[in-house]
């Protein structure tokens, strides 16, 4: 049974600490406290999910188990510039699939993963209620409506120099 | 005076613009562009009677209008100040001319009591949502009523849940209102996961205080002191606008401790989803708010007897509870006058898809899917050919033609084979396939499967294989037969609503679209051209000018050929991504 | 409550209240088939989380099937456990469980022992309509247990005993849909976790999902090699239990049969755990008595309660969960420890050979004691005490492969001198029983009388927390019984907060004991089987004609010979140990965010 | 802010709260109050409502126009978003979907200087209780 050491920054593992403190430590709070720390981290790697199962008193494999079982929730960082291609029903009748390959195309990283340079990250998206712009691109906190296969290229040239 | 002219995409086909111009050109001719203004407007929602006319201010209807009417409109209308009757709207049913468009039963199609405040108000300020009776129900509730002639008010108004199952709401709260404990909680599901369906949020984002006053009154009926809104992370602004509002009437008091002085205490707090769909499932939903993974457990008991901590719950979703202040300050009379018979009050539809009026729609239940999509939604996009409408998001299924005439309620819906659902509503036309949306629904639930057993989390993966080795030409005849007792199988036996429904896209496509299943399997042929693997794009030689742009626009270069030279592609290298069939404007580019 | 009349089958019952249709059918006959559902009643242990939906009926006037473990009889129901919906329900189910199986059933170690393929068997199932991708996972081999994945019905039961019986908390539920399965946190293996490796999730496991490490061939090698003496070991709860594997009742006791086996197996010498459960009891007792003498005595430092040690899972336990309790229990062996240090000293002497020459098997009811073989300080020079620990299932396994006929194997004895032993080693197989062997020695020494009963009733039984008080002639001696972890957890919590007021703690990691240990016989979710084991146990103990572990005159002679007295220097060297701190440890780093294996 | 004691308190506040509104409809200024609310729920926010509502707020007061701009939720003409609302006083409101910054100014000078409509009205198709 070897033991695996589990290095954080002091800062980080405060900052942890104070975030399970802030809902009291309460195991109901699992999941309002994973959201709040990848709020911070950007993601939730494996010694972020050890010192929340220390801190609420849980088994880190739950924790795991619920990381896992969430997709908003992941283990992963995601590029500078997060693409989401929204796959709802409207957008999916609207082309959402094509724009979402030709996405994958261009950046050359499947779904789910971020690019070797750490810029674009690439996922799916259910609905985002903007049906109205189907088929719809977000990339950040940017909303794009109505998007073609043929305008992806443009949209990824906008953060050719970021 | 203002003439309106209907611009919208079904009234343009009918050549509205021609009609637009004419009449310019009347008003200046008669020299009366002073008075009279003609203006282009958005889609009136009433494609099937286009193009529209309406003069303002005396509300007058023209429908049916052709560019040669113009002049009439002008000489008698508009300088003479009589009405051109024979362009008026014949009410169909008892076949009278309507003058004043106000009077027309078309108005009265979308009637807004979930979405009363929405549009209208601003949701950030509790004054204006007072103003409009806000609060009045739950201070009636509160100062004159027992728990139990209150909910008695719920069980008379007929209310059933608008989150999908259709269960009646009244007998949900009574059932914990009965129950014993010495602590009971109220959840509303505000975890909208049905791609495609975006009521809930719009409520948040436009009304929270209806939600927050209806779940301070359920508390009441069953004696909880403590709400939980379950809500979807991704919804910042809902979840922002929901605070706000929760703050505001602790503000005011109406929420706490001995609100409007009853002696009666609520609290409401918040938790978060996490992209879970099955979190739509009550028990899930508890689950996932006590920590855990979101696995539906197997229900009795239910949460009425023991729900979140182990407590009685009653679980609402968002519109359900949008609802209840109306049916208290209206009545339970007036509520179940607006419906049908087992289906009372109005539904929310998110309206998706080929359809020229995307949009949020509150209809009462049993309007007909035709007025829906054809009178409110403005028919489909680009003149294209109605084929189906899927109603209920994942869980439900395609409806066809044959139930374009079907009252909307739960009843009806089950009976064609999809249900209520949530309340998207997607409408396809002619160029999607149906293999394929069965295809893409599979998709959502196996993702969004909990795993928990064995027919969901296996048997929706197969009906998926199977339906991708048919969308790709490789399917067979046994196929469709493991499609149809697989489906019939997984709906037997699933633990939880989401694979007791998730066939349905299947089934339903199936007994819709049976010529298009075959068509795959026989002749490996995707009618509506859509399926990749079954179709190629080629250059129709006697109508290639050689423009180059499809050869410009093709993302992988597989296009050859010289500026006014024929064009040829290579299948290749083609990912049948469609581009070069957009751009071509010479109709050289065929899909086989 | 009124009784509740039912109609299933078209035979007619009536039933209580709260019953469901499985035991309603149960107590008619009608054998529903199940997989995902285990029900220990006598544990409290009850698992129907409704998932693998083979069990599913129909219920006149249902829109759908409905799971018969999970739902309760009303009044006039009628149900139809084996209509053609039904049928065809529950063989689509089960095909698609299969199409997502691996079909190595002729190779794989549970072929014979799997539920998944006798209710294949039962459903007669011919052909798998359904085939597709099938979900494949990485194999986890750690010192005990192997994880193979592949076949993960996700039945959730292993989960079940990990985390809510033995509140372990290794293993969850991760991913969801056609990639949910169990695992660890991470997906890292058992022997990166706070496994304990008690077993309870082999032992329930209904596939080869969860399996022990197979140390068979090793043992045969060993056997075979002319220059290694193969000296074996059986721990007390094997022999109540072996014989299931041979068509036997539950409960028979097949010491003797066992015992021959092990010589036609070519053992060199077939000695007996229970041999070293006399040896634990002298070096428990003697320290039971030593820290009482100084509570007594009014020594405020001395750790009270004292725990039992010989449970490696137990062991395990503490040392993740209640490190800051390392000094409470008793520094004692487990007996399959003992029994190696001596075999490899005394014995070794004894018959003049070196340790190295000299290979220990020990046959367990346990996985746990395959770990606990390979703990460094249970090693000298890297050879270690006990060379390989096999369980009663794989004690069978070789049995078969020897073409030995064992029901009709003669009784034989063991062989002397570690093969003697008392009623008290017996009893170390059982819940309650260390304690009660503990309480026989302890009374005796404490009050120089002698004890006339030796059967202690109220340190007897199945619930999971049980407390006795025995008079030490004058003394009240408080006593606290746990068995499953997730008591001991229970108990462990009021030693640590200081409200425990018992003086001696047994504690067994399994629940029922050794008998019920994840290297047993496979009780398919029978409890009954546990019970007839234990009796078996107490009968044994009962028929010996020494019941004190001080009495065994092997023992006596041991101490005389070569350990001079308990708790000696000697015997301190090599039948006592001590606790490490284990689990993951976070450090600060200034620059580094990262887990890295040590 | 004080606390509503009771339901009587609250229908007090209700008509206070509702003669304020009254007030600014009826206004009798010959130059009125104009309200305009816009739609901001995600939809609108996506196609760029905020960008139409800091536009009118800005250019409302600096045309010295008396006019009061308040968000509000989705209208549910979500293929026309952003959408606008504008009621002139004692007139009927307007509404006009696919508004940008340029559309809103047109708005500004023709409709709420001149009382002209301008092209892109919604019109409304439902009744609210």
């Amino acid at each position: 049974m070897s033991a695996i050491k589990i290095r954080l920054k002091e800062n980080d593992l405060q900052q942890l600490k104070d975030v399970c403190r802030s809902f009291n430590n309460q195991e109901g709070e699992l999941i309002n406290v994973l959201h709040k720390a990848q709020g911070i981290f950007g993601y939730l790697p494996a010694e972020v999910q050890e010192v929340i199962a220390r801190e609420l008193e849980v088994s880190v494999a739950r924790v795991y188990g619920v990381v896992t079982f969430y997709s908003f929730f992941t283990m992963v960082p995601r590029g500078r510039f997060p693409i989401s291609v929204c796959t709802g029903t409207a957008c999916y009748v609207r082309g959402a699939e094509k724009v979402l390959d030709e996405f994958k195309r261009l950046i050359k990283v499947p779904v789910g993963e971020t690019t070797p340079d750490g810029k674009f990250s690439i996922a799916g998206l259910r609905c985002v209620g903007a049906c109205g712009l189907a088929p719809v691109v977000l990339v950040g906190d940017k909303t794009y409506g109505r998007v073609a296969p043929d305008g992806v290229k443009k949209i990824l040239k906008e953060y050719d120099d970021k | 005076m203002h003439i309106l002219v209907c611009g919208g995409t079904g009234c343009h086909a009918s050549s509205s613009n021609l009609l637009l111009e004419n009449l310019k050109e009347q008003v200046d001719e008669n020299e009366l562009s002073g008075e009279v203004q003609v203006i282009a407007t958005g889609c009136f929602g009433f494609c099937e009677k286009g193009p529209i006319v309406k003069m303002v201010p005396d509300n007058t209807f023209y429908t049916q209008v052709k560019p040669a009417d113009a002049t009439e409109i002008i000489q008698e209308h508009a300088i003479k100040g009589r009405q051109v009757t024979r362009l008026l709207y014949k009410d169909p049913v008892n076949k009278e001319t309507i003058s004043d468009s106000r009077k027309m039963g078309f108005y009265k199609k979308q009637i807004r009591i979930a979405l009363r405040n929405c549009g209208l108000i601003n949701p950030e300020n509790i004054d204006e949502y007072i103003a409009a009776d806000g609060y009045i129900a739950l201070g009636t509730v509160l100062s004159g009523m027992t728990a139990e002639q209150a909910t008695k008010v719920m069980i008379d108004s007929g209310l059933r849940g608008r989150g999908g199952g259709g269960f009646p709401t009244g007998i949900k709260w009574d059932i914990a209102r009965k129950v014993e404990a010495d602590q009971k909680y109220v959840v509303c599901n505000a975890d909208e996961g049905d791609p495609g369906a975006f009521m809930d949020r719009s409520i948040l984002e436009g009304d929270p205080h209806s939600v927050i006053e209806a779940m301070i009154i359920n508390g009441y009926c069953i004696g909880a002191d403590h709400g939980l809104v379950y809500i979807r992370a991704e919804y910042p602004l809902a979840i922002e606008r929901l605070k706000i509002a929760l703050n505001q009437a602790r503000e005011y008091g109406l929420l706490g401790k001995d609100i409007l002085g009853s002696g009666f205490n609520f609290e409401i707090e918040i938790r978060y989803g996490a992209g879970a769909f099955v979190c739509g499932e009550e028990t899930a939903l508890i689950h996932s708010m006590e920590g855990h993974r979101g696995e539906p457990t197997f229900k009795p008991p239910f949460p009425a007897q023991s729900g979140y901590l182990g407590k009685p719950t009653n679980v609402n979703n968002v519109e359900t509870f949008a609802n209840i202040p109306v049916i208290f300050n209206k009545g339970a009379e007036w509520f179940a006058s607006i419906g049908t018979e087992k289906s009372k009050g109005t539904k929310v539809f998110a309206l998706a898809g080929k359809i020229n009026n995307v949009g949020l729609i509150e209809v009462p239940m049993g309007t007909t899917l035709r007025e829906v999509i054809f009178e409110i939604g403005g028919g489909i996009k680009d003149g294209k050919k109605f084929k189906a409408v899927q109603t209920g998001g994942p869980s439900g299924g395609c409806l066809t033609e044959k139930h374009l005439d079907t009252p909307i309620d739960f009843d009806n819906l089950l009976a064609s084979g999809s249900m209520m659902g949530s309340g998207g509503m997607i409408v396809m036309d002619e160029d999607d396939c149906m293999v394929s949306v069965a295809r893409f629904y599979l998709d959502f639930t196996v993702e969004e499967s909990c795993g928990k057993c064995t027919p969901c989390r296996v048997g929706n993966k197969r009906l998926y294989e199977i339906l991708d080795t048919i969308s790709k030409g490789k399917g067979t005849h046994k196929d469709l037969d493991k499609l149809r007792n697989l489906g019939d199988v997984i709906k037997d036996t699933s633990l939880c609503g989401l694979g007791q429904t998730s066939p349905n896209p299947v089934l339903s496509t199936m007994d819709n679209f049976w010529d298009e299943y075959i068509a795959h399997i026989e002749d490996h042929r995707c009618p509506a051209g859509q399926c990749k693997e079954l179709i190629h794009y080629t250059v129709v030689e006697e109508n290639c000018v050689g423009c180059t742009a499809c050869a410009r626009n093709c993302p992988v270069n597989c296009i050859a050929g010289e500026r006014k030279e024929i064009h040829f592609i290579d299948q290749s290298i083609c990912i049948k991504c469609g581009a070069c069939l957009e751009k071509c404007k010479f109709n050289a580019i065929s899909v086989s | 409550m009124g009784k509740l009349k039912v109609k299933i089958d078209n035979k007619l019952i009536e039933v209580e209240q709260g019953t469901t249709i499985l035991e309603a059918a149960k107590k008619l006959s009608v054998e529903i088939p199940t997989l995902c559902y285990m029900n220990l009643g006598d544990m409290n242990i009850e698992h129907k989380p409704g998932g693998c939906r083979i069990c599913v009926v129909e219920v006149e006037g249902r829109r759908n099937l409905a799971p018969s473990c999970a739902t309760d009889c009303h009044d006039g129901m009628e149900v139809k456990t084996h209509s053609i919906r039904v049928l065809n329900a529950r063989r689509t189910v089960l095909e698609l469980m299969l199409s997502d199986h691996p079909f190595d059933c002729l190779i794989c170690a549970k072929s014979g022992n799997c539920d998944l393929q006798s209710t294949a068997i039962k459903l007669g199932i011919r052909e798998i309509q359904y085939q597709g991708e099938k979900s494949t996972y990485k194999p986890d081999l750690s010192p005990a247990i192997l994880r193979d994945m592949d076949k993960c019905i996700m039945c959730r039961r292993c989960e079940k005993m990990c985390n809510e019986v033995q509140t372990v908390g290794v293993l969850s539920g991760i991913y969801r849909g056609f990639e949910a399965v169990v695992a660890p946190a991470f997906e890292r293996d058992l022997d990166h976790s706070e496994c304990t490796y008690c077993g309870q999730c082999v032992a329930v496991c209904p596939t080869a999902a969860l399996t022990e490490v197979d140390h068979t061939n090793q043992v045969l090698r060993a056997l075979a090699d002319p220059s290694k003496t193969v000296v074996v070991q059986t721990a007390p709860a094997v022999r109540a239990a072996l014989g299931e594997e041979f068509g036997m009742e539950p409960g028979t006791l097949v010491t003797g049969k066992m015992v021959a086996a092990l010589r036609q197996l070519e053992f060199d010498y077939v000695f007996d755990t229970d041999f070293a459960a006399d040896l634990t009891i002298m070096e428990e007792g003697a320290e039971i008595l030593g820290r009482l003498n100084r509570h007594l005595s009014g020594d405020k430092s001395v750790k009270l309660p004292i725990l039992t040690s010989c449970c490696p899972g137990w062991v395990s336990f503490f040392e993740h969960h209640f490190t800051d309790l390392l000094d409470v229990p008793s520094t004692a062996r487990s007996p399959q420890q003992m029994f190696g240090a001596i075999a490899k000293t005394y014995f070794a002497d004894k018959i003049q050979k070196n340790r190295k020459d000299i290979v220990v098997v020990s046959i367990m009811p346990c996985v746990a004691k395959k770990y606990e073989c390979t703990r460094e300080e249970f090693s000298v020079d890297g050879n270690p005490d006990v060379d390989f620990s096999i369980s009663t299932r794989e004690l069978a396994n070789l049995i078969k492969r020897a073409n030995i006929d064992f029901n009709k194997l003669p009784d034989e004895e063991f062989d002397a001198p570690m093969g003697e032993s008392t009623g008290a080693g017996v009893i170390f197989g059982t819940t309650g029983g260390v304690i009660e062997a503990a309480t026989r020695s302890a009374y005796e020494m404490h009050t120089g009388k002698t004890l006339e009963k030796v059967d202690f009733d109220q340190l007897r039984g199945w619930e999971g927390i049980r407390q006795a008080t025995v008079d030490f002639d004058g003394f009240q001696l408080k006593i606290g019984i746990a068995h499953g972890l997730g008591n001991a957890r229970k108990l462990l919590d009021d030693v640590r907060s200081g409200k425990s007021e018992f003086h001696a703690i047994e504690i067994m990691a399994c629940p029922g004991g050794c008998i019920g240990g994840g290297g047993q016989p496979l009780h398919h979710g029978n409890s009954a089987i546990l019970k007839a084991r234990q009796k078996a146990i107490y009968r044994e103990d009962a028929n010996k004609p020494l019941r004190k572990s001080h009495e065994n005159p092997s023992i006596i002679k041991l101490y005389e010979e070569f350990l001079g007295k308990p708790l000696g220097e000697k015997a301190h060297k090599l039948l006592h140990t001590k606790y490490f701190r284990r689990g993951n440890i976070i450090c600060i780093e200034p620059d580094v965010r990262e887990a890295e294996s040590i | 802010m004080k606390k509503v004691k009771s339901l009587a308190d609250l229908k007090k506040m209700k008509e206070q709260f509702q003669s304020n509104i009254n007030l600014r409809e009826k206004s009798e200024h010959p130059e009125g109050l104009v309200q305009v609310k816009v739609a901001m729920a995600t939809c609108g926010i996506a196609s760029g409502a905020k960008d139409v509502m800091d536009f009118m707020i800005t250019n409302l007061e600096k045309r010295n126009i008396d006019a009061i701009v308040t968000q509000t939720g989705c209208m549910g003409y979500c293929y026309a978003e952003p959408t606008i609302e504008i009621r002139l006083p004692g007139q009927d409101p307007v509404v006009y979907g696919y508004v940008d910054v340029k559309k809103a100014d047109e708005i500004i000078e023709k409709h709420i200087r001149q009382g002209e409509l301008v092209d892109g009205i919604i019109p409304i198709n439902y009744e609210t209780i």
